[in-house]
């Protein structure tokens, strides 16, 4: 977190980041970083926040493999949430988490309903989470999780029961997988949630270029990746300006450009997922290289440019 | 299952030596660091440095070689990923990450059998190379499919080598999997120190074959197991395979595991 | 036409085609290449239908341009119907076309739902069409034919009509942008359609690097090419799981084995799109290159090919 | 504007000459077909040949010049497809649609004066070869923004030739427009065979005003335009300009157009 240059602060409601760069859940392991790559990842975090995978109520072994697969500038996966529960992350991961220089949010959803409630209740008294992410919008597994962002009423209950167990800042990560985001929004924020973010993956496939079977053991994936980009920017262009709640923008982040046109469309902050993969140093250089595009084209600061897509 | 591994870092380095080796490519390039750090049957995520997002993410390739500070990877192009490598010459950058995963174990004595099927042979060089320093008697046997793929045996002109192609264009008509009996049944039921020692890459019909064989002569085999990759460092979870240990992550468990812990 | 492999041809229920490579409508115009690119693209047409540019029952100049604009590996388009209408349609463009060698397939779109059935009406009684395609997916038009393929009811409505106007043989184009694609392709096969083709453009939009504005004059736009391949395979896949009517697959597909994909995922035939653009000769390259697939892997024929990736 | 076009076709071509110009990057391959029957200002769709989709579709570049059967472009990187297009060396290869478009109408005999603003002087070289053999009397008002950019007027040492730039850094500080005023300035209201006629080609604001100067002194502006493409043949509708006949296709009804029949 040394060296971050100025005017790149930003807010997510009673969160101040640093700069407007933050992991997607999922995609980034601060602790497997940390042990594997040169270089310190814990006390110097290359992200504004940390969000770890997302984690359930009970441990989850995930899908059968395979569970990744490159499509053109897209990545299909079928990970099935694999994850070890929310109480061995709160026992096990947690305390060596306490020692990053960020913001925490934990990401957590329901094989049931009910679970988004008694997953916030659990971490409601953790001083340490800053946030929860609700992900309601994840396409790899076969329960209510699924369905459920995808259904207005079903968003809203599931906000409302996480509202009601914690008053921690809520982030509802939405799908695009719906035929209108912004009503699944307005759902999520009529539940409660005090942030939105934005894209999870878009429902996809591939087949085995030889065998011509799905090459996936799930049969079907998420998308993410450059491939979706177009998609996702849409997406934080028509929630940010339906709704008056911050939004975190995501799909297919992967130069200090992409960082510019998400927090023009709407964001208040970018999270980079699938390109952490393409090059785990990214976050770094994307923020060096926002503040140089930002200095070259007299761009204030990311206050101002949050939305300014929007302004003639 | 080795010492825990030097850190990974991660850097563009220009190709110093691309040729072909039948169906394959061997490309070199100068990595102190990776050359000073990496053990037998660690991995790096290599892709073509540079803007263009088709490829997108970097592939798992083997550490073929390592001759000082020269690190060499052996390419045989299936998809559009190991294509593009494949296309790539003097001059050309590669973007690494590396030295990454679990590589072998070298701590035994006895003699070791190096058994690769096609590709599988990439990391087997080093590895060798390895083993012979330290000392071990190393016998390698190398399976092919066609005689184009069977000219990457030439890489191991340096050891005990046996070639074996299932058209008999090279060497002996037939898989690796009846020498390698054959080589382990003076072994039945050994596993002490001086007994033999399986070290196998290749695809999983092989490494299946390689986990029965050894298993029935009680022998210690180590196989590297493949798997598609993301991230190549344990963040998403997208590598595993199945193990008596449940899911294991090939990038951070692996690649090598105890062919006995594998379930096919 | 000249050269066709042997073991390509396919049928749409009454149509026989001599190999599965048909162009998407607004993408290839044979007139134009005709008159622009060496050689004779009408009496050795590549593809083995064509559809022209959808036809509105009037006149329409388009959107505001720019109309255009390369994201990832696909590209974003806001062409907004730009045609001529349905009656300058028949009679300018439509007897240069009566010697093109292959079955002509006409594509309309409505302004207004019961424009659907005038349309038809006026195609029913011409010989040389010898099919409709009901496009009910375009998302860059403001006006009824937007909203009405992402509702079950109003897609039946509208296929109805043109199910009552004509007996020609009906194709409905089905859009992505759906939280279910399987219940708006039941919709339109109650409604009477004989044939689904999938995907139409996936909803996008893309800022102006520059200027962080909209780059596209009409704001947001349609995705196509091979970003979007993983969201139609995924949508050939399940619909034609579920239903039993001939599909045309296409989004993305740019090589033979991309073909070899949607035909294994359920595809009676694979329109191709975007590639064109990529390479005005596509077409023929791929055909050539599906029967050397075919071969090379010992495929018999394109007919035993359809939906082989639902077997075990 | 000219006789119908010659057909286009669709080759590959290997780069025979790659050299920077400045801030752009001059770029030869040997194309007879194009060489012979381009007209000045029609264009090519051209991109790297290769299975990479991204960039997935060919950039419209115009013709720049033509040395016998050498057909040369020149490039300015404003963006991923012309940021690659620039990397491509001597070897490299070409996919190159064309001769595409109507270019410029060059039957008047007056004095030609060709206006070109930054990478805008691309097609400006040919047309001045053109204009020059068949004995008109050329002279070329070049603007740019950067001395890098203002290199590319070397290109043009064979005309009789104003450079302007921005900066003052090479020639004479300010924009094209007024030197372009002066030379129409006797012009006024003349439109017969001898008059003055201008070709112009540049950003649309520089366009604009120069529409607006030939059309103060009546003079004929014939003006190429500008807009993202997808088939470069009239195909997808996506490369309109707004005209007094309506949106026209830029790849087909243009890119040059009577300065009069756009609407700017
Ligand atoms: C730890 C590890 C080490 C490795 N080391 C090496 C190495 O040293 N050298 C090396 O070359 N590879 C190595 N591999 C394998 C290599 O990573 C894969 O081949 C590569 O990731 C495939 O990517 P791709 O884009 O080329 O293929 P993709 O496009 O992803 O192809 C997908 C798969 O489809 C299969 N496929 C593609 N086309 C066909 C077809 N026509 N018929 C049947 N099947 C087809 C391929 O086998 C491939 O696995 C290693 C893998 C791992 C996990
Ligand atoms: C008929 C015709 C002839 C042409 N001839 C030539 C020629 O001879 N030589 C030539 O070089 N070009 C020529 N062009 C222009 C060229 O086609 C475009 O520059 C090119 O298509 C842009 O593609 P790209 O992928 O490089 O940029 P894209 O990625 O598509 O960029 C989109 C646009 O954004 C703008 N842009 C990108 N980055 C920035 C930024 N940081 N700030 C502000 N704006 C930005 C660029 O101006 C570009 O136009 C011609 C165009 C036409 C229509
Ligand atoms: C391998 C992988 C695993 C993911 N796991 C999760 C997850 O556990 N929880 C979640 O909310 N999103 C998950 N996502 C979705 C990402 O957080 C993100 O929303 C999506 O990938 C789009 O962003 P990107 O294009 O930058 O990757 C995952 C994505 C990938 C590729
Ligand atoms: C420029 C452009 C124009 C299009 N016009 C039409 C159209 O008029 N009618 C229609 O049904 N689809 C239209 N489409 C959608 C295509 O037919 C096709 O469904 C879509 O592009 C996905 O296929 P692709 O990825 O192969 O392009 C258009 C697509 C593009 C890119
Ligand atoms: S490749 Fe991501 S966990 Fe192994
Ligand atoms: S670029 Fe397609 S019509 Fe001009």
């Amino acid at each position: 977190m040394v060296g971050v240059p100025e005017g790149l602060s930003t807010t997510l409601g009673p969160l101040t980041l640093k700069h407007p760069v933050i992991n997607a859940s999922g995609t980034f392991d601060a602790l497997e970083a940390d042990r594997i790559i040169a270089g310190d990842y814990i006390s110097e975090f290359p992200f504004a926040a940390y969000i770890p995978k997302t984690v359930t109520l009970n441990p989850r072994v995930g899908n059968d493999p395979p569970r990744l697969y490159e499509t053109a500038a897209g990545l299909l996966n079928s990970i099935g949430l694999a994850n070890m529960g929310i109480e061995a992350f709160i026992s096990r991961d947690l305390p060596q988490l306490k020692t990053l220089p960020v913001p925490l949010i934990v990401s957590i959803a329901g094989e049931r309903t009910q679970d988004y409630g008694r997953c916030a209740r659990l971490l409601d008294d953790i001083d340490e989470v800053a946030a929860i992410e609700l992900n309601i919008s994840c396409p790899n597994v076969e329960l209510d999780g699924r369905a459920l962002g995808c259904d207005p009423d079903r968003t809203m209950k599931a906000v409302s029961l996480a509202r009601e167990a914690t008053s921690k800042f809520l982030i509802a990560k939405l799908t695009p997988n719906v035929t209108d985001i912004v009503t699944l929004a307005a759902a999520a924020v009529e539940g409660g949630a005090d942030c939105l973010s934005m894209i999870n993956t878009v429902h996809g496939m591939a087949l085995h270029p030889g065998t011509l079977k799905p090459v996936l053991g799930h049969v079907t994936g998420g998308l993410s990746g450059p491939a979706v980009k177009p998609v996702a920017l849409r997406a934080v262009y028509m929630v940010s300006a339906a709704l008056d709640v911050p939004v975190i923008g995501m799909g297919g982040a992967t130069t200090a450009q992409d960082v510019l046109e998400f927090l023009a469309a709407g964001a208040s902050a970018v999270a980079v997922g699938t390109a952490n993969f393409r090059d785990p140093l990214i976050a770094g250089s994307m923020i060096q290289g926002l503040k140089k595009l930002m200095d070259e084209r007299g761009l204030g600061s990311v206050e101002k440019l949050i939305g300014i897509s929007h302004r003639p | 299952m080795v010492a825990k591994p030097a850190p990974a870092s991660l850097i563009e380095y220009p190709v110093v030596e691309s040729r072909p080796v039948g169906a394959y490519r061997l490309i070199s390039f100068v990595a102190r660091e990776i050359a000073a750090t990496a053990n037998p049957g660690q991995f790096l995520m290599v892709r073509q440095a540079g803007p263009s997002l088709d490829p997108l993410l970097p592939r798992p390739l083997g550490i073929h070689d390592i001759d000082s500070d020269l690190v060499r990877i052996l390419i045989e192009p299936v998809g559009k990923g190991t294509y593009e490598l494949s296309t790539l010459r003097v001059g050309d950058r590669l973007s690494v990450l590396g030295p990454l995963g679990n590589g072998f174990d070298l701590q035994g004595v006895g003699t070791a059998l190096l058994v690769g099927g096609g590709i599988g042979v990439a990391p087997l060089a080093l590895l060798a190379r390895s083993l012979t320093a330290s000392g071990r008697n190393v016998q390698c046997l190398l399976g092919f499919r066609t005689r184009s793929q069977a000219v990457s045996a030439e890489l191991f002109r340096d050891y005990y080598v046996d070639v074996f192609t299932e058209d008999a264009s090279v060497g002996t008509r037939g898989l690796v999997s009846e020498p390698l009996s054959a080589c382990l049944s003076d072994n039945s039921g050994r596993r002490d120190e001086q007994a033999a020692e399986v070290f196998a890459c290749g695809p999983d019909p092989m490494l299946r074959e390689v986990a029965r064989i050894a298993g029935d002569s009680g022998a210690r085999a180590q196989v590297s197991a493949a798997a598609h990759m993301a991230c190549g460092i344990g963040a998403c979870q997208g590598c595993v395979v199945k193990t008596t240990s449940g899911y294991q992550r090939v990038c951070s468990e692996g690649p090598v595991f105890e062919a006995d812990e594998l379930i096919w």
